[in-house]
């Protein structure tokens, strides 16, 4: 099974109720897949067959107001379509679950993965999770209705996948009982804003400055809230399901000296090259963020506190910023610690180039340089597999 | 099931909503207020039926009750001077009319 | 839910911040009065936005939900399908926009809606340009009207939102006006009994858009239907009846000349107008079952 | 870890033979398997790729293959198409190619590991019906002692079900039969 068979699958899981989904390059197999599971009836669903993202989303809002689990998939320039009702759905509270497959936005186009679609989206107010595998998927879309629903939280989540190298990579996946998924996800209880014509209320009417404030923090509490509430709900996933997972996970990190920090697929391919580097004696480890929002800086900081020289691998471009947006968090997240490790950032995996062992390895190779004093660290991302010629790609005939 | 039945009720709603009924005293923004001539009035209801506000009260074909409006709201648009088959309707400045 | 702040006789308060002689004003009383408690409105931001309320504060005692300026029509999809998830039958919800949020930016969305067959009513509030945010041109707004992004006058015809929605083969399309509201109460109550999607296109005069005194929003939308500039129809099914026939229509210039976005209008100009409502309401009749 | 990468032309079930591989390798024989298929605008006749990881533990890494164990060429169309198949390949690099006869020319002769050859359109035509080579190819490829031709046969039977199933397979273990090594 494949991250987005993954996904659909998960979707029947939980029991979805309304689907609204249009199709784009690498998500559509889940809208096709929900379409086929609402068709021979294995999943009670009312499926809407939207004309573009934005409107999926917007189904999706007034589905979810009405008292039901909606859901929705999409993917790159669909996800920016989407923009401005994504803030609908996470202002008004709708614990929303969507399967993002990551890739990247135009221009350049690209059907290819990298991050920029939701790291575009990382301010919008949405729980953000980042799997490995279609395992991952299909736990982390389970575990991201709980945390979404639970009263404490009340946030729509996204669960994000690499396009192709999870969406379309096939790889066994544990799927579990109805049963037990259903004790683990009792039917959808809306207990905050809804929308019924024997308990009237209206919904997202106009809101003065003196109450934009703090409905503002409202939201921002409920993601410290959701530190608790994903603990909580990745130990019952644990017991009932026997996968432990959390915000973050460390391979290796224990005893290294050189780490690299990672998100999505990029870390499977980052243990090869841990355990390849291991071999030849040198102490490198990898830490893969799951969870992005909220930002898990406490967890990254403990783990981290004991190594010198840490690098951070994005696959979004951080334009105009002074690194890539998971290399700025980090290093705020390591900033103040007695000694200040190091911390480099790197910018590779654009528009679908692979984050193959060997360009994984050179970042290794660059964080141990660091280390072992022979280079020294530039600050913001050090771009680390482009091209000599990247200025000189498109080459016209000029008449001189 | 009703939807409501399956919610809980909370005490506190978080986001953007309003859960009281109201309404703004807009009799304050009239310039010219309608008066009517309760006899020349044949209660046809014309003026209530087209009343942006719904603030007149004709109680139909009654010739016994008179018509009243709320001029708590009334804004003085005069609509209800304007559709008047009968014309009894006038509008007249606000200031000066008891 | 709601905590009663006020009296009202219907399901809207009494006092809204509309303008003066505001011909939305007194349609959303009319089509709610119609509806029934039982509905759940979706309403964009714009004029309509009004009765959404402000901070805790709503004007309507129905259920209901703001959304953006392109997604009336999506929203109230996704209600219906949720409501039908639900076992849910007997609640109309009720998409209530503008022109500009229906005929421009929410055009896609609602086609998407008729095309689905979701069965919600939608009623388009025409005022004939962006109002709310100060008398800006949409693409309803008529030929040659003044708006303060047409300065001159508008130079396109405006968009044929009847025969747009028509084209969709959806089970009920009409036209309506403030002008006839038993046309009007007649027209709601039949779309709320549509099988799927119903679309109502719905002539509001603005007093403060359009240049006219407030008083006369009755008196315009009337003769917007007897110079056949605004014929009252309705399409059930595809079978085009008219409802308020017009046999011996009053000059269009009668019309233009009560409004100060038409002062500018020369007789040659007025001309091209009343031939073209002659055309339109000649195919009309040919259209007719 | 082993490492493939094959090459064919959009048509040919190039990609859905990557995943044929990986789930009679991960299903039937309990091993672990990875594909990653290269998706793009391609469309019927253009070359196309599919990359496959195998092993006998979890598989960690998620990328393309760069140094292939093993190349399989689905269509010796793709050389004149300019794809070089011998990239990335090492000493002991396996080809498998579908074709009648070999050509000395060909540029994974005699450089490499060793060649397996086989007429699958021939045998995909005379089993199947249709020039659709992949289940033939996974056949000839079990030669190569990589997978077993029960696992693949599996996976076939698992992926087209009934009628289709049977042909499948029958195509595949014809092509078992039939594949030489070059020499």
């Amino acid at each position: 099974m494949d991250g987005n068979a993954a996904a659909a699958e998960a979707m029947r899981l939980a029991r979805v109720q309304v689907i609204s989904a249009y199709p784009i390059t690498p998500q559509s197999p889940i809208a096709e897949k929900l379409a086929d599971f609402v068709a021979e009836g294995s999943l009670k669903a009312k499926y809407v067959r939207v004309e573009s993202e934005h409107t999926a989303m917007s189904v999706a809002i007034g589905a979810q107001l009405t008292g039901v689990r909606a859901c929705t998939a999409t993917s790159s320039v669909g996800l920016a379509l989407m923009h401005e009702v994504l803030g609908v759905a996470s202002g008004c509270r709708l614990p929303i679950v969507m399967a993002v497959v990551n890739r990247s936005l135009a221009s350049p186009w690209s059907l290819w993965c990298d991050h920029q679609d939701s790291m575009a989206e990382r301010d919008s107010g949405w729980l953000q999770f980042y799997a490995e595998d279609p395992q991952e998927v299909l736990d982390y879309l389970l575990i991201a209705y709980r945390v979404a629903e639970d009263p404490r939280v009340l946030l729509p989540a996204m669960v994000c996948m690499d396009g192709f190298f999870v969406s379309h990579t096939p790889a066994v996946v544990l799927v579990p009982e109805q049963e037990t998924v259903d004790s683990f996800l009792p039917p959808y209880n809306p207990a905050n804003l809804y929308l019924d014509p024997d308990d009237p209320m209206f919904v997202n009417d106009l809101t003065p400055p003196s109450d934009y404030t703090e409905m503002r923090y409202q939201h921002k509490v409920a993601f410290e809230e959701a530190f608790k509430v994903i603990t909580e709900v990745q130990e019952e996933f644990f017991r009932l399901f026997r996968r432990r997972y959390s915000f973050i996970e460390t391979y290796k990190c224990d005893d290294a000296d050189v780490v690299l920090v990672t998100l999505g697929s990029m870390s499977g391919t980052a243990k090869y090259v841990v355990n390849e580097l291991r071999a030849k004696g040198y102490k490198v480890g990898v830490l893969k963020i799951v969870v992005f929002r909220p930002f898990p800086a406490d967890q990254i900081r403990n783990a981290l506190k004991h190594v010198p020289v840490i690098g951070v691998m994005d696959r979004s471009a951080g334009l105009g910023a002074e690194g890539g947006p998971v290399w700025i968090e980090v290093s705020r997240a390591l900033s103040g610690l007695e000694p200040m490790p190091k911390v480099a950032g790197f910018v590779g995996g654009l528009g679908g180039r692979d984050l193959a062992p060997h360009v994984i390895e050179k970042a290794f190779r660059n964080l141990i340089d660091i280390k072992e004093g022979k280079i020294e660290m530039r600050q913001g991302s050090k771009w680390i597999d482009v091209r000599e010629d990247a200025m000189k790609i498109r080459e016209v005939k000029v008449n001189v | 099931m009703r939807p409501s039945e399956s919610f809980p009720k909370v005490k506190y709603l978080y986001g953007p909503v309003a859960t009281i009924f109201a309404s703004t005293k807009t009799g304050s923004w009239r310039i010219l207020r309608p008066v009517i001539q309760q006899e020349k009035c044949t209660r046809c209801g014309t003026c209530a039926k087209h009343c942006p506000l719904d603030v007149i009260e004709v109680d139909r074909g009654n010739k016994e009750k008179e018509v009243v409006i709320d001029f708590e709201y009334c804004k003085g648009c005069g609509i209800c001077a304007n559709v008047c088959p009968r014309k009894c309707i006038e509008m007249v400045p606000e200031r000066g009319v008891k | 839910m709601y905590e009663m702040m006020t009296q009202a006789k219907g399901l809207v308060s009494h006092g809204i911040s509309t303008c003066h002689g505001c011909g939305l004003e007194l349609a959303v009383r009319h089509i709610l009065s119609v509806l029934g408690p039982r509905t759940i409105i979706v309403i964009p931001p714009g004029c309509a936005a009004l009765f959404s309320g402000f901070g805790k504060e709503t004007a309507v005692k129905i259920a209901g939900i703001q959304g953006n300026l392109e997604n009336t029509a999506a929203i109230a999809a996704g209600i219906r399908a949720g409501l039908e998830m639900k076992g849910i039958e007997d609640v109309t919800v009720l998409a209530l926009a503008g022109d500009g949020a229906t005929v421009d930016i929410g055009l896609q969305a609602l086609s998407g809606v008729f095309e689905r067959g979701d069965r919600i009513l939608y009623v388009c509030y025409d005022n004939e340009a962006y109002m709310n945010t100060g008398i800006q041109a949409s693409g309803s707004t008529p030929l040659m009207a003044w708006t303060t992004t047409t300065p001159g006058k508008k130079p396109v015809w405006r968009k044929d939102m009847l025969k747009i929605a028509a084209a969709h083969r959806i089970p009920y399309v009409a036209s309506a006006s403030v002008g006839y509201i038993d046309d009007l109460r007649k027209k709601i109550a039949k779309a709320k009994e549509a099988k799927g999607p119903a679309y109502i296109h719905l002539q509001t005069p603005c007093p403060t858009g359009w240049g006219f005194d407030p008083s006369r929003t009755i008196e315009l939308a009337r003769l917007a239907v007897q110079t056949r500039s605004w014929p009252l129809v309705e399409i059930v099914d595809g079978r085009v009846e008219i409802t308020v026939k017009v046999d011996k229509p009053r000059p269009v210039s009668e019309y233009l000349s009560m409004q100060r976005r038409f002062a500018h209008l020369t007789q040659e100009e007025i001309d091209l107008i009343q031939q073209n409502v002659n055309k339109d309401y000649q195919e009309l009749e040919r259209m007719k079952t | 870890m082993i490492q493939l990468k094959l090459y064919g032309l959009g048509g040919q079930g190039v990609v859905t033979a990557g995943k044929l591989l990986a789930t009679a390798v991960a299903i039937y024989e309990n091993k672990y398997a990875q594909t990653v298929p290269a998706y793009g605008h391609e469309r019927r006749g253009a070359p196309v790729y599919a990359d496959v990881i195998l092993g006998e533990e979890p598989i960690l890494v998620k990328s393309f293959v760069y140094k292939p164990d093993y190349v399989m060429v689905f269509d010796l169309a793709v050389l004149e198409k300019g794809v070089d198949v011998t990239e990335g390949a090492h000493a002991n690099t396996c080809f498998v190619v579908n074709a009648h006869q070999l050509n000395p020319e060909f540029p994974f002769i005699n450089k490499f590991g060793s060649v397996y050859y086989v007429d699958a359109t021939k045998i995909a035509l005379e089993v199947l019906g249709i020039d659709i080579p992949n289940s033939a190819m996974l056949g000839a490829f079990a030669a190569t002692g990589v997978v077993s031709i029960d696992a693949v046969c599996a996976a076939l039977e698992e992926t087209f079900k009934g009628k289709a199933g049977e042909r499948n397979v029958e195509a595949a273990r014809r092509c078992y039969e039939a594949v030489r090594k070059f020499s």
